[in-house]
């Protein structure tokens, strides 16, 4: 009988992790929630900071924040789109094809902070680019590349080989062949891949402090410089004056990553129907 | 107003305290004053006073008085706040008072114990700020003299956090500008003087350091409109107290 | 009959043209996008290429100038007075990742497990989005929280400041999780199911079925999975920054402050000139190693593994 | 167009089966995954001491049936029973019965050979050592019975340490017979233990089968029909005649009848290999 | 132990196909994939408007030689080709012949129906599309010819904008089927057409195939004997004897010889069921 006691307890600790678990998402949740909904309003979003405490609003940090989001977007999608072709497609196993995965994968554990120092040594200074969106967004990209390749990849290899098969054995080409079944069959899970990484992107702070500056600025070119949503954030905590502000602030920037997180599981749900 | 000073521009360089004040003062002057630009740079006072004897800024901000060579450069001084350090301690903490020397003992941890300087027998739980900070550089220059701060304080960067730090700690002792204590925390009389906006004017309350803005000459158009902007009532009971100084006494006071 | 004949003899003169050989311009074509996707993925090798160079380009000469023991093995740092020994926040590094192993792996590999083994569809359909979604709450937010939540209560409980490798311990554990958990329930879910269905059929109970087949069966993926997420802890900067209080010492107690290397470069960077900018760099670099390094472990492990299942 | 008239297989018939009592019996058994349900009104008994086999295309439902013997259904999620099961006249859904227990006497096999990735001799103790037998004695006894009785031991005698997985295909079949074998299970259930395995194995677990069946009761699914005849003395034939409808129980008889003289036009059919 | 003798398959002699020329000759063909050899000597034609089958037990090596014919194996990393293939004389291994031009002489089916994930209509025009036909009427013929010539157009010409994914099992093979007939290829290669659908569909695609072999060369391999012998006029058995060695084509002849009076006792093994 102790193997069923046991059992019994084990299963009771397994819960409990994971109870734990969901327990401290809904607590931190719920704790943003409860003090930054007084805070939120249209004027606390589309008006501008004032003053030392930075009363009022935060629309410029968050004109920044999906500002360089965007770009940065727009720079490391067909980069790591084709690059995941690559691997997943043509790749054949060896020597390079283990130095690229071995540098993605050390790219994908380069602790922000290294990342936030390198983007402000060669973009910003060394490159002459200056505190920018453009400098965060180089930075920011080079922190995505491996997560959307590796999505990406999976994402292709994921399709099943017979669809593949189907299409070389009408007489396609690769790129053919890539092109028309592979990579339209791997778009939504692609799609998801992208909007995780747009979502971490938009919640990254040690790499944009170090290239985008502080500065509360309306950025309009991509050489203006600025203040992320989590800068500000990170500024207004510590500072601790206008804590109403920092909450508010927390609050948009949750649902912002919570929206970008679950329109991506809405996404996959929806293509694992089809 | 002149507008006779309109698609003028002035450079603002120097101390990083005066940063905040300087340039949001700078945003509602050049909306009130369109087509005028005021560039507000934080550098540090020492750079701040060099680059306006060399004439690349129009006005020098400072946090410290001139030194004995820079007094022969020939600038002119227009005090703009009064920075004042307010040391603080939790409210329920016994203690009321503190020496500028028991202070200097506390922070550079020659004193570890409350019972040592007639509190109850705990920890003394520093609160110290992070070296970017002009609270921390005046509080280290007006009490610290030659000594080092205690390493193993904690540094927060920010004067609200160790404000509610304080304010929830029991062991805690910290210091902020004297604008930004609040009734969640005690607020220490030093040498015997309870910092109020009275003993601070007066100079008996000793932490406590004038903000400068120096130009090469007498200042004049812009940086004239520009200074008596800083010097407005509007100013001096808008941003200044905000940013946790006390205005200047006026002239009428 | 005749029909089909037809279409016989149609398909024999279309024959008659032969094999087509493959034609220069599709070959052109072909190798052109080939080398073009290959450029793409070569980006990676470059971004670590010039993460090296430039970081090491920076950083490199507090090595030289200061010196390797110096640096690495000081027991102080005082960078307005020029010392600028890092092993106080090496420690604090270790020790802040270390606790937040010991805490944050039991209840990952705990939540991986109750995922892939005993949650109903349900009840996994709440929990596994929970695990996602905390993977993705940024780390400031986590930060913030640590500070206005969790470091009172440890203030109010300890006697102390709050601030600590304690606290980080507890808010860094948390953001280890769906790291650790995610990749454990992959290296679960990677267990041929056959393995698990005959452990059952043997009247195995649940637990035995985990602790005795399926943990044995998973052990190099857990590992993997506990690598990444030390490097995780190891590399975290704001919710740590928030936290710990960033003393640069060793401290006497973990409710004590104290710093890592990641916030220490937080801290300082806003004034940092000189050597200290150099030195911080320095700090970069080595943390870059570490993650290297950690990237390799992972990589060696793999590999051990895969020659032990060549050689069974 | 060429077309040959389908193969017709002919059997004799089997010597007559050990006709024991009912072992295991089926009454109205009803089971859904979920929405969808895959076996409805299923009777049949399964006679002690003899092989059953139960044959039938693809997706009819016959490993959803043997996985009713020892409840493994319970593990999938969703899953639902209706009607009863008994062994030894005992209600195996009963409520309180503990199913590890009822999976220690029924033990089972599967398509796919699936030793655990330890030594060959912890395989084998893998069940005695669950079930709380240490003493080292006692469990290389254990091994070596199971061992000898899976076919294996003159084998793996040598090298018990080595991993199971390093065996070849049919080997670790057997390595999972043995390991069954050692829980001494009255029932043994087989789903399509052979069709991963290469053709000289096949023989040798044909055999094993023969020799087992002296003593215990053997369920065996199979897509291979003469597999079917040459091993079992009971065969269940199963057809889901629409597809996304509930299977039904088309036949059960002694297996010479089913293969000689089918009663039903479908079980004939598909012997004949007609469809499937 | 009960024992039955093997049940014998015993076809009538299929009518004799139409012997046409070879459309395809494989000479001492042997096939590795890296290190492991697959296929070793193998010596056949392929009569040009017959079906011919390939049978033999799994792992033998009937997919690897399948794919031989239309060169998919070159899209496997690491595979070697030794021996001479030839496609109306022509050899399509010699350098420079262009397999993507080769795929489209030489169309196949495989096992799992792999629609695209788009309309039936894209489906099937996807091939004439790809060479580089674009005009609209043009399309819209050829996609109605290919789906009628597979038997589907009944069942889809109101549905032509509906995912190819939405039908069911035995719909999507025919499609699939379409898909190739649409390129006009002169060779057919189903790699066991037939082994994931339902019974019904199953006959529908052997009456297919029987209209089809009269103006295009087929090649299918099956697991299922009964229906090589239904549909096909040649047959090639193949066999990996030993594990982990290069399996062998053991007899070649038409279906009728080879199902009632093999020439080699493995065959006849084979087909009687003694083991597969
Ligand atoms: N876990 C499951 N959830 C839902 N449906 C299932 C599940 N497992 C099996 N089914 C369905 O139940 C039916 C019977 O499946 P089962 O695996 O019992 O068939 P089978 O006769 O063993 O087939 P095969 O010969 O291919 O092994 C099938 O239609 C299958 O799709
Ligand atoms: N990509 C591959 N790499 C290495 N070996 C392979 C590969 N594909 C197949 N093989 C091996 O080649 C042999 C023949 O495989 P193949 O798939 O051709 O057999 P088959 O006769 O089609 O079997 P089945 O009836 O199961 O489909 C097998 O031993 C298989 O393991
Ligand atoms: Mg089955
Ligand atoms: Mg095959």
């Amino acid at each position: 009988m102790s193997k069923r006691i046991a059992n019994q307890i084990a299963l009771a600790l397994l819960w409990t992790s994971a109870l734990t678990t969901v327990a401290v998402l809904f607590a931190v949740i719920l704790y943003v929630v409860v003090n930054g909904i007084g805070q939120l309003s249209l004027g606390f979003i589309f008006t501008w900071p004032r003053g030392v405490n930075a009363e009022g609003g935060v629309w410029p940090t968050i004109v920044s924040t999906l500002y360089v989001t965007a770009l940065a977007m727009v720079i490391v999608t067909p980069i790591a789109i084709l690059a995941a072709v690559y691997l997943a497609e043509y790749a054949v196993q060896g020597r390079l094809v283990s130095i690229i995965r071995c540098a993605a994968d050390t790219l994908a554990s380069v602790p922000s902070i290294v990342m936030g120092l390198f983007g402000l040594a060669l973009f910003v200074e060394a490159a002459h680019i200056g505190f920018s969106m453009l400098s965060a967004a180089l930075a920011l990209t080079f922190l995505m590349l491996p997560i959307v390749m590796r999505t990406t990849e999976e994402a292709i290899r994921a399709v099943p080989k017979y669809i593949r098969w189907g299409s070389y054995g009408l007489g396609a080409t690769k790129w053919q062949t890539v092109r028309r079944t592979v990579l339209p069959a791997a778009m939504p899970r692609i799609l998801t891949g992208l909007i995780l990484a747009t979502g971490r992107a938009v919640g990254e702070t040690a790499v944009v402090i170090y290239t985008m500056g502080q500065a509360i600025n309306m950025p309009v070119s991509p050489l203006d410089s600025g203040r992320p949503m989590t800068v500000h954030l990170y500024l207004l905590a510590m500072e601790g004056i206008n804590l109403p502000a920092a909450y508010g602030t927390a609050l948009l920037l949750m649902i912002m990553i919570l929206g970008f997180n679950l329109s991506a599981r809405y996404l996959l749900r929806r293509t694992r129907k089809v | 107003s002149s507008s006779g000073a309109s698609s003028a521009e002035i450079i603002v360089t120097g101390s990083t305290t005066i940063l905040p004040i300087a340039e949001i003062a700078a945003e509602d002057f050049t909306d009130q004053h369109p087509g005028t630009r005021v560039l507000v740079s934080g550098v540090g006072s020492s750079a701040g006073i060099e680059s306006v004897t060399r004439g690349s800024s129009d006005i020098g901000t400072s946090s410290r008085d001139l030194k004995p060579a820079e007094e022969e450069l020939g600038l002119i001084d227009t005090p703009i706040a009064i920075d004042s350090i307010a040391v603080i301690v939790h409210p329920s903490n016994p203690v009321d008072a503190l020496t500028s020397e028991q202070v200097r003992q506390i922070f550079s941890g020659e004193i570890t114990n409350w019972s040592e300087v007639g509190g109850e027998d705990r920890e003394i739980g520093l609160v110290n700020r992070d070296e970017a900070s002009g609270t921390r550089e005046a509080f280290h220059k007006i009490v610290m003299g030659d000594s080092k701060f205690d390493r193993s304080a904690a540094v927060l960067p920010g004067t609200g956090q160790v404000r509610s730090v304080v304010a929830n700690a029991e062991i805690a002792v910290g210091y902020i500008s004297l604008g930004f204590a609040t009734s969640d925390v005690k607020v220490l009389a030093i040498d015997g003087v309870v910092p109020t906006p009275e003993t601070v004017r007066s100079g008996e309350y000793p932490i406590q350091r004038t903000l400068h803005f120096f130009t090469d000459g007498e200042p004049t158009g812009l940086a004239l409109e520009y200074i008596d902007f800083i010097l407005s009532e509007e100013v001096q009971e808008g941003v200044v107290r905000d940013a946790g100084f006390l205005p200047i006494p006026r002239e009428g006071d | 009959m005749a029909e089909a004949s037809a279409q016989n003899d149609e398909n024999h003169k279309k024959a008659a043209h032969g094999l087509r050989l493959v034609s220069r311009s599709t070959h052109l074509k072909e190798a052109g996008l080939r080398n073009l996707f290959l450029l793409c993925a070569f980006v990676a090798v470059l971004g670590v290429a010039l993460i090296f160079l430039f970081v090491g380009w920076r950083g490199w000469s507090i090595f030289s100038t200061y010196g390797v023991g110096a640096f690495l093995g000081g027991a102080e740092w005082d960078p307005i007075d020029g010392i600028y020994g890092i092993l106080p926040l090496i420690y604090g590094s270790l020790v802040v990742m270390g606790g937040a192993l010991a805490l944050g792996t039991p209840l990952a590999v705990g939540t991986a497990i109750f995922l892939s083994e005993i949650a109903s569809p349900r009840v996994r359909s709440i929990v596994r989005p929970a695990v996602e979604l905390l993977a993705g709450i940024p780390s400031v937010i986590f930060g913030f929280f640590g500070l206005l939540i969790l470091r009172p209560f440890i203030a109010s409980t300890s006697g102390g400041l709050g601030f600590g490798a304690a606290t980080a311990w507890i808010i860094l554990a948390i953001m280890i999780v769906p790291t650790i958990a995610t990749l454990t329930e992959d290296a679960l879910g990677s267990i041929q199911p056959g393995i698990r269905e005959a452990s059952y059929a043997m009247g195995a109970t649940t637990w035995q079925t985990v602790y005795k087949v399926l943990v044995p069966a998973a052990k190099i993926g857990i590992i993997d999975a506990i690598i990444l997420g030390m490097g995780r802890a190891i590399g975290e900067t704001m919710a740590v920054l928030m936290v710990v209080g960033n003393a640069p010492v060793f401290p006497d107690s973990v409710t004590d402050p104290i710093a890592t290397l990641t916030t220490q470069i937080v801290i300082d960077m806003p004034y940092a000139t000189g050597d200290h900018r150099t030195a911080l760099f320095g700090m970069a670099i080595i943390l870059f190693i570490v993650s290297m390094g950690l990237v390799a472990a992972v990589r060696l492990i793999s590999r051990l593994q895969s020659a032990m299942e060549a050689n069974r | 167009m060429t077309r040959m008239p389908a193969p017709i297989v002919s059997p004799t018939p089997a010597a007559p089966a050990p006709d024991g009592p009912d072992k295991i019996t089926v009454k109205g058994l009803e089971f859904y995954y979920g929405d969808f349900h895959a076996l409805t009104d299923v009777t049949v008994p399964i006679k002690s001491t003899a092989v059953t086999a139960f044959i039938g295309p693809s997706g009819c439902g016959k490993s959803t049936f043997i996985r009713c013997f020892n409840r493994m259904n319970d593990l999938i999620p969703g899953t639902r029973l209706e009607g009863k099961v008994t062994l030894d006249g005992q209600d195996i859904y009963a409520p309180g019965v503990d199913p590890v227990d009822l999976r220690r006497r029924v033990g089972m096999i599967f398509q796919q050979p699936n030793p655990f990735p330890m030594s060959i001799y912890d395989n084998v103790a893998f069940g005695p050592r669950l079930h709380g037998i240490t003493k080292k004695s006692e469990l290389d006894d254990l091994v070596r019975d199971s061992l000898d009785r899976a076919n294996l031991w003159k084998e793996v005698k040598d090298i018990l340490g080595r991993g199971g997985l390093t065996l070849s295909g049919g080997q670790q079949q057997r390595l999972c017979i043995a390991r069954v074998l050692a829980v001494q299970p009255e029932v043994l259930l087989m789903d399509e233990p052979c069709s991963a395995i290469d053709p000289t194995s096949v023989q040798k677990i044909e055999d094993l089968m023969a020799v087992l069946k002296e003593s215990i009761t053997i369920i065996i699914v199979t897509h291979n029909m003469q597999q079917a005849a040459r091993v079992s003395d009971f065969t269940a034939f199963f057809l889901q005649e629409v597809a996304g409808e509930a299977a039904v129980l088309v036949e059960y008889d002694r297996t010479t009848n089913v293969f000689t003289s089918p009663r039903d036009k479908r079980t004939e059919d598909y012997i004949t290999g007609r469809f499937g």
